[in-house]
């Protein structure tokens, strides 16, 4: 047998098991336990894919999240999933992977003739053509690059499919990120120290390093027993911190078994959101490439990640590995093998002696000291690798089926420097390592270069040991640090980056940047390493460079003349891992995702044939008809107007303010007077912004003395309550009063129409509801359909016309009793459409004019203003610019042919004068009483010229009508049905 | 993702309060003139450091609190209510 | 198990259930300087007032305290605004009573895996040791405001009427893996009955 | 000012290396040989003693300004001073979207002239920005947005802008991924921009140095201004932290940072620092055709050339300098997403980073002399001062040459807020939390 293949069990796979599934349509089998990649290459299965520049064959690299190269999609009942990672990707019975970026096929692919291009299309190519013509980026160049890049292919099922999803809150006393030797022995003593801990492991298997050594099988067993034991203590493998974002809080992705899965229907993935008062950052240190031509050749791979898919899943990657490496750690994968009864071709060594090449050699393996790999042979899978000495110069060639190589470990600095932490260069391991302040954790293990699981696991033991002291306990129980397995001794490494030889020397194998790139970059100027990640794209792609970063560094260094510690590396940015949209979105999404604030009467609304319309959160009655068009709209209108109707405004802010200097406060709030209003009656209010911009408008109604009830307009309900409180709170904090929301205390009702006062008589007991008695902008106390409520006489459709307030449990009765009394004048209820038809043609405002741009001054409403005292935005309502005459203020507008329409966003023009526009129409609704459409506009000094005539323009609509400006007040100026 | 100790409710992510702004400056007396408003509204420190801020714990108590962050490591180092002065 | 857990976790049913809770709720907001004077008209009443982020009980009652200077109380059914009449006369000049029997809904959850369940959707720390029987607290879940009162049988939630439905129908699609089920109703006084003293 | 009156190639300084001019013929030449023939972009200039003209900030309108006074008004005796290494502030990590939709007559008219000057930049600047007019689709979800909408692109008509409103099905057919109904806040139409769309951001930077360094302005990176000098009334020069350099005009285009600039002569600008964030996927093949933007919440999109989904939302909505990005606003941008695209479910988020903003209380930019004589301002970009790289940088110029403000940005003036003539196309007020 060539080529990898399984042979043994492993740690992790249960070989009675099998698993059937498909790559690239043939079909083939692996076991439970196996990731797609170890099935792949029991398999035998080498090349998984092209890469995305130049779309060379590519392999598998290592046996972790930070794989470059085996991206491959999967094609599911719910389409195609792009990009995932064979290497995490756990395998299922029947999965569906197919390779990608490759066209016809894996094996023949014509975009790999960009390949022999290559030479013409060095890092930022693009830069500096497809200039000329212009037009032609967007019709030839760009599609044919866009279609060139991107990796895998979304075909997801569009419409109702959606993917379960969920956000949990998490808290800790420590969150322990990684559950290595280091990870495992902090989380221990920090749970013997009665702290609460969360361990999080991206694995499915806790452990990390430590599964890959035999001799350490006890010692986690009995770690991991304890921490079960612990109930202030929870591990969570499968789960990956994806992020540091400050105060304590990270963010991890669960990834769930099969049969959680089931349980939580279909969800497949859960958001942590993790709250710890420290960290500590376990997490490891990472094998990194050396660059050196092939090194991109199938068969190529990490050192540790051969041992990885030997131990976890039995796989021997090769029948015949040559190593090229730099480290006595490298070598645990070769004496592995060995044991496994796989011959090795041979060690390429760049030291020129060292503790493990004399094991080595000891068990009869050629170590090839100071030597390099300088070229691979073989296309589609390794063939042979030619060794060469440390100038690059030929000595020979070896044949092997694949080439395990090792530059070094670097730790996993990324949720270090997230939080702030300095990276240090370390000379002896040739790598940046963290140091964290101690207010927010500690890094132990090998992710602080404490290599070795012993000295990992002592490192976690301090690491932990520091942090419950600083939290105030001390660890009861003795350490685990006595019954460690004793590391073996190691030389120190040498480090190596780069092989002086002639080729494509890849430095990211997912972008296919090459050493070539980096030293162009530099050439260029782009000589800052930020700048290079951007002209060459090194580690941008999806594995964010987690190999290779380091590498990229150091060529760049090398090629500036610098040491690599001046260089450094790149910023570093959540996420750890690509997190799938739905994982981050949660639950919240489509239907869920906003609250829905229903009525009190949403059942009822409902029933009656309300067709809803979302407005903010709430879901209002637009209109009692399921036909589109406005002659539902205008029959409620009309209704109305010539008897009564009846709506339900219950979505107004309510905001019940008391207390002795409740009226000094409105005063302050409002730009006119509450203090002077009368108990048992109601007037209309405006408030500014300080800017002296109008804010919000609604009624305020004095039940007592010192008790008023303001109501808002719905969509600043929240708002207006903010600005209340902060104002009261803030600007004056000596004044006593209470502001409390009763928004969804009281339903309220308004009852419009000539003939509202016969219905509302007809419900509230023992109420004179006469001019004299209860006159236009009467409030108060009543009893309603025998509940006791309120009632105010104010209109927003400028008729006769009451509110009505219940407590929203007996909203229902109020509801149908009014529905009752109206029962002989035929009460219609009403929608917003209808409301908003009403209004228009009353010149009433909403938020259509008041955008936040409109003063008081240009809606009309400056003599509200009071002219003495202060109140919030009196002083900035008074600068120049807010008197101009040319500010935009409030008209009626009308169509001069009475039988066109109008549309909201009509620009307005003088039909003689510049294409200049003069303003615009706000809202527009055909009117039931005036016999055409009428609209409320905001136009140029607009008052000036009432009665002149304009042009409407919608030139999107290709429209363009002639309209007469008017007075905004169209309907009842004299405001004589009101007071009817 | 801030994490705010409210005096009254301990401490609360930052989803739970609506941020009002620099609480350094005082709004002026009624009569104190256009430039004095001009400055009250418009003008910022805008410090890149600890800055004073008002935070409205809408989602909780609704109190509204004086909150010392630093901007740029966001580190909070001492939170009041508006009475108080966080120095 | 923490002595928080096993007082709680005794007398609860496995899974999680949830159950509507008919109570009138009246807010008391003390004006300015008079929170004391409060309790003491409170206390003549019968209902001790919780100290800030408790809940106490007195004789089939609950008073909660979420914001300063503010009681929520949870009384017994009663006519609509009759309770908030009552309060507000015993309280003329010292405090603002105010009638939430409409403006809130409660809720009453308990349950083994309920922990679970809130932290799907409530950002709190509600680990029995730091909130124990007794703590109440307001916060956001599912994105709407809710105040959630710990008691020794469960947890009572209030939220807002109009967003009430949301909150229940996302107890409901959350809690199913769980196990939810919907429970009798439950009235004040059982929720009262085993309640801590003043400030828990 | 017509952006195509050029002046005269400016002559080389001397030592001034010359990148040569870029071409496809060029590359195919330098493939011949490996690639060696090419020098440096931008001259990496040491600061001399003064200058008539001192820029601070390397970010897309400090270089661009640079740029336009030497290309377009003669005036190279200047320098742009940038604290790092350029191009690496919100010019190099925004969301790349161009366009010129807007309300205010006076911000069409600005923010068109910049689409003109992109349509013609790379041919200009010999360096390709891949500036991409795909379109930006606005999407409107209530009748009150589409009138809104309706107005706007009313506006850009009759300013000759184009403008297109699209049904329901239309936008359907140009983008199928969207869900018309997705569930809460359904899709009613949207508007569309054709010639908006995107630019390659780090290209501009390096394009605009590229020319502005050949034109003969000098590119001084790590040079941190510390200080501003004054004398009396005027402005004098800067400190910085290699040397203190003369000028007679100062300007300042520090954009998220322009508060800590004006705060050394003890200026206090309407502006406040907030920090934008911004998300990219892992690359697709082609999905997504335009600029979409979610009119129910704040999301949106685009595809870069590379394939990744490039998208963000709000800004955080507190004070922060900071380049950060927070988990909150992760799971908002991702939930509305979801819910426009619920195809895009199983689509992995790559990376996520954040930008300092220069939040100006009206939402508009701020080009503009300052109360000290000399030091210009501009800043006050918001999230929007991509697109406004090319007209900012020539109206700025045009402010510094000419000694009065370019007509297509008088409205940009500092003392609109004073005067109550402010240009908020939101509405917001000055609140810039809230915008
Ligand atoms: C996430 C995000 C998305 C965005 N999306 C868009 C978009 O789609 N479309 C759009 O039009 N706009 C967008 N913007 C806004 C746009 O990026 C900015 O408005 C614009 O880039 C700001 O102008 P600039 O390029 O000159 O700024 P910057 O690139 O920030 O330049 C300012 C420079 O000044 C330097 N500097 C600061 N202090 C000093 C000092 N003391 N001395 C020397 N140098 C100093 C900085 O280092 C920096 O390089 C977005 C912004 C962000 C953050
Ligand atoms: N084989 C070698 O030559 C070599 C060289 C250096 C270090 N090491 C290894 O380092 C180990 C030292 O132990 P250690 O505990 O420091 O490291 P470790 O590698 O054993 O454990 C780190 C663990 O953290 C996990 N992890 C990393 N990032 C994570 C994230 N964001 N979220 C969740 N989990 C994450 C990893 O999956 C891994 O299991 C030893 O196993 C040693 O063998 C080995
Ligand atoms: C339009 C655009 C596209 C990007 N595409 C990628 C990408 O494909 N891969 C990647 O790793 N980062 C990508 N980034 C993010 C950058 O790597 C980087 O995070 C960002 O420019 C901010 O810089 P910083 O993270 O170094 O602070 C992109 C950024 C932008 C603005
Ligand atoms: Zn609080």
């Amino acid at each position: 047998m060539r080529g990898p293949g399984r042979i043994a069990p492993g740690l992790l796979t249960d070989a009675t098991r099998p698993v059937g599934f498909r790559f690239d349509g043939r079909r083939m089998s692996g076991v439970a336990g196996d990731t797609l990649a170890s099935a792949l290459l029991a398999n035998g299965v080498r090349v998984v894919g092209r890469s995305f520049k130049y779309h060379r064959p590519r392999g598998i690299v290592t046996a972790g999240p930070e794989e470059p190269c085996a991206l491959i999609d999967v094609i599911g009942p719910d389409g195609r999933e792009p990009n995932r990672l064979a290497t995490t990707l756990a395998l299922h019975q029947d999965l569906a992977a197919e390779s990608q970026n490759r066209w016809p096929s894996l094996e023949y692919d014509v975009g790999s003739l960009s390949d022999l291009f290559a030479r013409f299309l060095p890092a930022g190519f693009y830069y500096k053509t497809f200039m000329a013509p212009g037009w032609a980026w967007e019709r030839v160049y760009e599609p044919l690059i866009r279609r060139a890049a991107g990796l895998g292919k979304l075909e997801a099922i569009v419409g109702d499919h959606a993917d379960p999803a969920e956000t949990l809150h998490e808290h800790a006393d420590v969150l322990v990120v990684g559950a290595g030797a280091a990870g495992l022995a902090a989380a221990h003593r920090l749970g013997a120290s009665g702290l609460r801990v969360l361990l999080a492991e991206q694995d499915v298997a806790l452990g990390g390093g430590s599964l890959l050594d035999g001799r350490w099988d006890s010692w986690r067993a009995k770690v991991c027993a304890a921490l079960r034991a612990f109930h202030h203590v929870r591990c969570l493998p499968r789960t990956t911190v994806l992020g540091a974002y400050g105060h304590g809080v990270f963010g991890a992705l669960e990834t769930l078994s099969p049969e959680e899965s089931a349980r939580f229907g279909g969800l497949r993935e859960r958001l942590r959101i993790v709250r710890a008062r420290r960290v500590v950052l376990a997490t490891g240190a990472l094998e990194r490439l050396i660059a050196f031509p092939g090194n991109d050749t199938p068969g190529v791979m990490l050192a540790g990640a051969a041992l990885k898919f030997l131990r976890h899943y039995g796989v021997a990657v090769g029948q015949r590995p040559a190593f090229f490496v730099n480290s006595d750690e490298a070598y645990e994968t070769l004496f592995a093998l060995l044991e496994a009864g796989i011959a090795c071709a041979g060690v390429i060594e760049v030291r020129e002696k060292s503790l493990a090449a004399e094991r080595a050699h000891a068990l009869g393996v050629e170590v090839h000291a100071a030597s390099l790999v300088a070229a691979v042979s073989g296309r589609r899978g390794v063939r042979a690798v030619r060794i060469a000495d440390l100038g690059g110069r030929h000595r020979r060639w070896l044949q092997a089926d694949c080439l395990l190589i090792s530059g070094g470990y670097s730790p996993v600095t990324s949720l270090a420097s997230q939080l702030g932490a300095a990276l240090n260069w370390r000379e002896a391991i040739a790598a940046f390592a963290p140091d964290l302040a101690p207010a927010i954790g500690q890094v132990a293990g090998s992710a602080r270069g404490v290599f070795g699981l012993a000295a990992a696991a002592r490192d976690g033991e301090r690491a932990a040991g520091a942090i419950a002291a600083e939290l105030g306990r001390s660890p009861s129980g003795a350490g685990l640090a006595a019954e460690l397995p004793p590391d073996t001794e190691a030389t120190v490494m040498a480090a190596l980056w780069e092989v002086p030889a002639r080729g494509k020397a890849f430095v990211d194998l997912q972008n296919d940047v090459t050493s070539a790139d980096v030293r162009l970059a530099a050439r260029e100027g782009y000589e800052h390493v930020e700048h290079m990640k951007r002209f060459t794209t090194h580690g941008m792609g999806t594995d964010q460079g987690r190999i290779g970063a380091l590498v990229g560094s150091a060529v760049l260094a090398q090629a500036r003349g610098v040491p690599l510690a001046e260089v450094g590396l790149t910023k570093a940015r959540p996420f750890l891992e690509p997190v799938p949209f739905a994982a981050l979105a949660g639950a919240e999404v489509r239907e869920h995702y906003k609250p829905k604030r229903r009525l009190p009467l949403h059942e009822w609304h409902e029933s009656a044939g309300a067709r809803f319309v979302p407005t903010g959160l709430w879901l209002r009655p637009l209109v009692y008809s399921p036909q589109p068009g406005w002659d539902a709209v205008l029959a409620e209108a009309r209704a109305v107007r010539r008897s009564v109707g009846i709506t339900d405004v219950s979505t107004l802010g309510k905001i019940d303010v008391q207390g002795p200097d409740a009226a000094r406060f409105l005063d302050l709030i409002y730009a006119n007077t509450f203090s002077t209003l009368k108990v048992g009656r109601a007037r209309y209010g405006i408030m500014l912004r300080e800017d002296g911009m109008l804010f919000d408008d609604g009624t305020t109604s004095r039940l007592a003395a010192e008790h008023f009830v303001v109501t808002t307009t719905t969509a600043n309900a929240a708002a207006v309550l903010e600005h209340m409180e902060f104002h009261l709170q803030a600007v004056c904090p000596d004044l006593d009063v209470l502001l409390t929301d009763v928004g969804d205390q009281w339903a309220q009702f308004a009852v419009a129409g000539p003939r509202s006062r016969e219905v509302v008589a007809g419900v509230c007991e023992g109420v004179d509801l006469s001019n004299e008695s209860f006159p236009f902008m009467a409030a108060g106390h009543a009893v309603i359909a025998g509940i006791p409520g309120r009632l105010f006489r104010i209109s927003f459709s400028g008729e006769l016309a009451y509110e009505v307030a219940v407590p929203a449990r007996s909203a229902l009765a109020a509801w149908s009793a009014l529905l009752e009394a109206g029962r002989p004048c035929d009460i219609t209820p009403y929608g917003l459409d209808a409301l908003n038809t009403l209004r228009i043609e009353k010149g009433h405002v909403t938020s259509a004019e008041l955008n936040g741009n409109t003063s008081a001054g240009d809606l009309g409403l400056e003599r509200l203003l009071k002219p003495h005292g202060d109140f919030i935005g009196r002083a900035l309502s008074q600068r120049p610019g807010l008197a101009a005459p040319d500010r935009l203020q409030l008209v009626g507008v009308r169509p001069v042919d009475r039988t066109l329409p109008l549309r909201n966003g009509l620009q307005l023009l003088d039909p003689e004068g510049r294409a200049a526009s003069l303003g615009y129409v706000t809202s527009a609704t055909p009117s039931v009483e005036l016999g055409s459409w009428v609209g409320l506009a905001l136009v140029a000094g607009g008052r000036r010229r009432i009665g002149r005539r304009l042009t409407a323009l919608s030139p999107v609509h290709g429209e363009s009508t002639e309209i007469e400006i008017t007075s905004s007040h169209m309907l009842d100026p004299e405001n004589l049905r009101v007071r009817g | 993702m801030l994490r705010i100790p409210c005096p009254w409710c301990g401490e609360r992510d930052e989803t739970e309060f609506r941020y009002r702004g620099d609480a350094s400056r005082e709004r002026p007396a009624g009569d104190a003139g256009l430039t004095a408003f001009t400055t009250y509204v418009y003008a910022r420190e805008n410090r890149c450091g600890w800055h004073l801020e008002w935070w409205l714990h809408v989602g909780g108590c609704r109190r509204l609190l004086k909150v010392l962050r630093h901007t740029l490591s966001h580190e909070i180092r001492a939170v009041g209510g508006p009475g108080d002065s966080l120095g | 198990m923490s002595a928080g857990e096993a007082l709680g976790a005794a007398s609860e049913a496995p899974g999680v259930e949830l159950a509507a809770c008919a109570v009138e709720i009246v807010e008391l907001a003390a004006f300015r300087a008079r929170a004391s004077e409060l309790s003491g008209i409170s206390r003549g009443l019968g209902l001790e007032l919780a100290a800030p982020g408790r809940a106490a009980a007195g004789s089939g009652q609950l008073s909660v305290c979420v914001r300063p200077g503010r009681w929520l109380l949870l009384l017994p059914p009663d006519s609509p605004g009759a309770q908030a009449a009552l309060w507000q006369r015993a309280c003329a000049g010292v405090a603002a009573a105010l009638d939430h029997s409409s403006g809130l809904v409660a809720l009453h959850l308990a349950g083994a895996e309920l922990r679970e369940v809130l932290s799907r959707g409530c950002r709190l720390d509600l680990d029995p040791e730091v909130f124990p029987p007794g703590r109440a607290a307001a916060t956001l879940m599912a994105q709407v405001g809710v105040i959630l009162a710990r008691l020794p049988a469960g947890f009572v939630l209030l939220t807002p009427a109009s967003t009430a439905r949301h909150v229940r129908e996302w107890l409901t699609a959350t809690g199913r893996p769980f196990g939810l089920t919907a429970g009798p109703d439950v009235t004040v006084a059982e929720l009262s009955v085993a309640a801590p003293a003043v400030g828990g | 000012m017509s952006p195509a009156a050029k002046s005269p190639p400016a002559p080389l300084e001397a030592g001034r290396a010359s990148s040569g001019r870029y071409s496809g013929w060029r590359l195919f030449l330098e493939g011949l040989t490996g690639q060696r023939g090419w020098s440096r972009a931008w001259a990496k200039a040491a600061p001399r003693p003064r200058y008539r003209v001192v820029i601070v900030g390397g970010g897309g309108h400090g270089l661009a300004t640079a740029y336009y006074l030497a290309a377009e008004y003669g005036i190279r005796d200047v320098a742009v001073l940038e604290r790092g290494p350029i191009g690496l502030g919100n010019v190099g990590r925004n969301t790349t979207i161009i366009r010129s939709n807007y309300f205010h007559p006076e911000n069409i008219r600005f923010y068109e002239f910049s689409l003109k000057l992109w349509e013609t930049l790379e041919q200009r600047l010999n360096f390709n920005a891949m500036v991409s007019q795909r379109g930006t689709l606005n999407l409107f979800h209530t009748e009150a947005q589409r009138d809104l909408f309706t107005r706007r692109a009313n506006m850009m008509r009759l300013h000759g802008v184009d403008a297109e409103a699209l049904s329901r099905e239309e936008v359907k057919e140009l983008v199928p991924l969207v869900d018309l109904n997705n569930g809460r806040y359904p899709v009613l139409g949207g508007f569309l921009q054709r010639r908006g769309g995107t630019v390659r951001h780090d290209a501009v930077a390096w394009g605009y140095a590229r020319a502005a360094s050949e034109a003969g302005a000098d590119i001084i990176e790590h040079c941190e201004v510390t200080g501003i000098r004054r004398e009396g009334a005027r402005v004098s020069g800067v400190e910085t932290t290699r040397g203190a350099i003369g000028a007679e005009i100062v300007c300042l285009a520090v954009a998220g940072h322009s508060s800590r600039l004006a705060a050394m002569v003890g200026l206090q600008l309407p502006i406040e620092s907030h920090v934008l964030q911004a998300f990219v996927s892992e690359p697709l093949k082609p999905v997504l055709d335009v600029v979409l933007t979610y009119g129910a919440g704040h999301f949106y999109v685009s595809q870069s050339d590379k394939g990744g989904l490039v998208f963000g939302g709000a800004i955080d909505g507190y004070n922060s300098y900071g380049q950060r990005g927070t988990l909150p606003m992760a799971e908002e941008v991702a939930a509305s997403a979801v819910t426009l695209l619920p195809g895009l479910a199983r689509v992995r988020v790559l990376r996520q980073w954040g930008g300092v903003m220069d939040m100006s209380m009206d939402g508009s930019p701020i080009i503009s002399k300052t109360p000290l004589e000399g030091l210009i301002l501009n800043g006050g970009w918001c999230y929007g001062g991509f697109k406004a790289i090319p007209a900012g940088g020539l109206t700025t110029a045009h402010l510094i040459a000419r000694d009065e403000p370019h007509p297509f940005a008088s409205h940009l003036d500092l003392r609109r807020f004073a005067a109550g003539r402010t240009v908020d196309e939101r509405g917001t007020g000055p609140f810039p939390y809230a915008h």
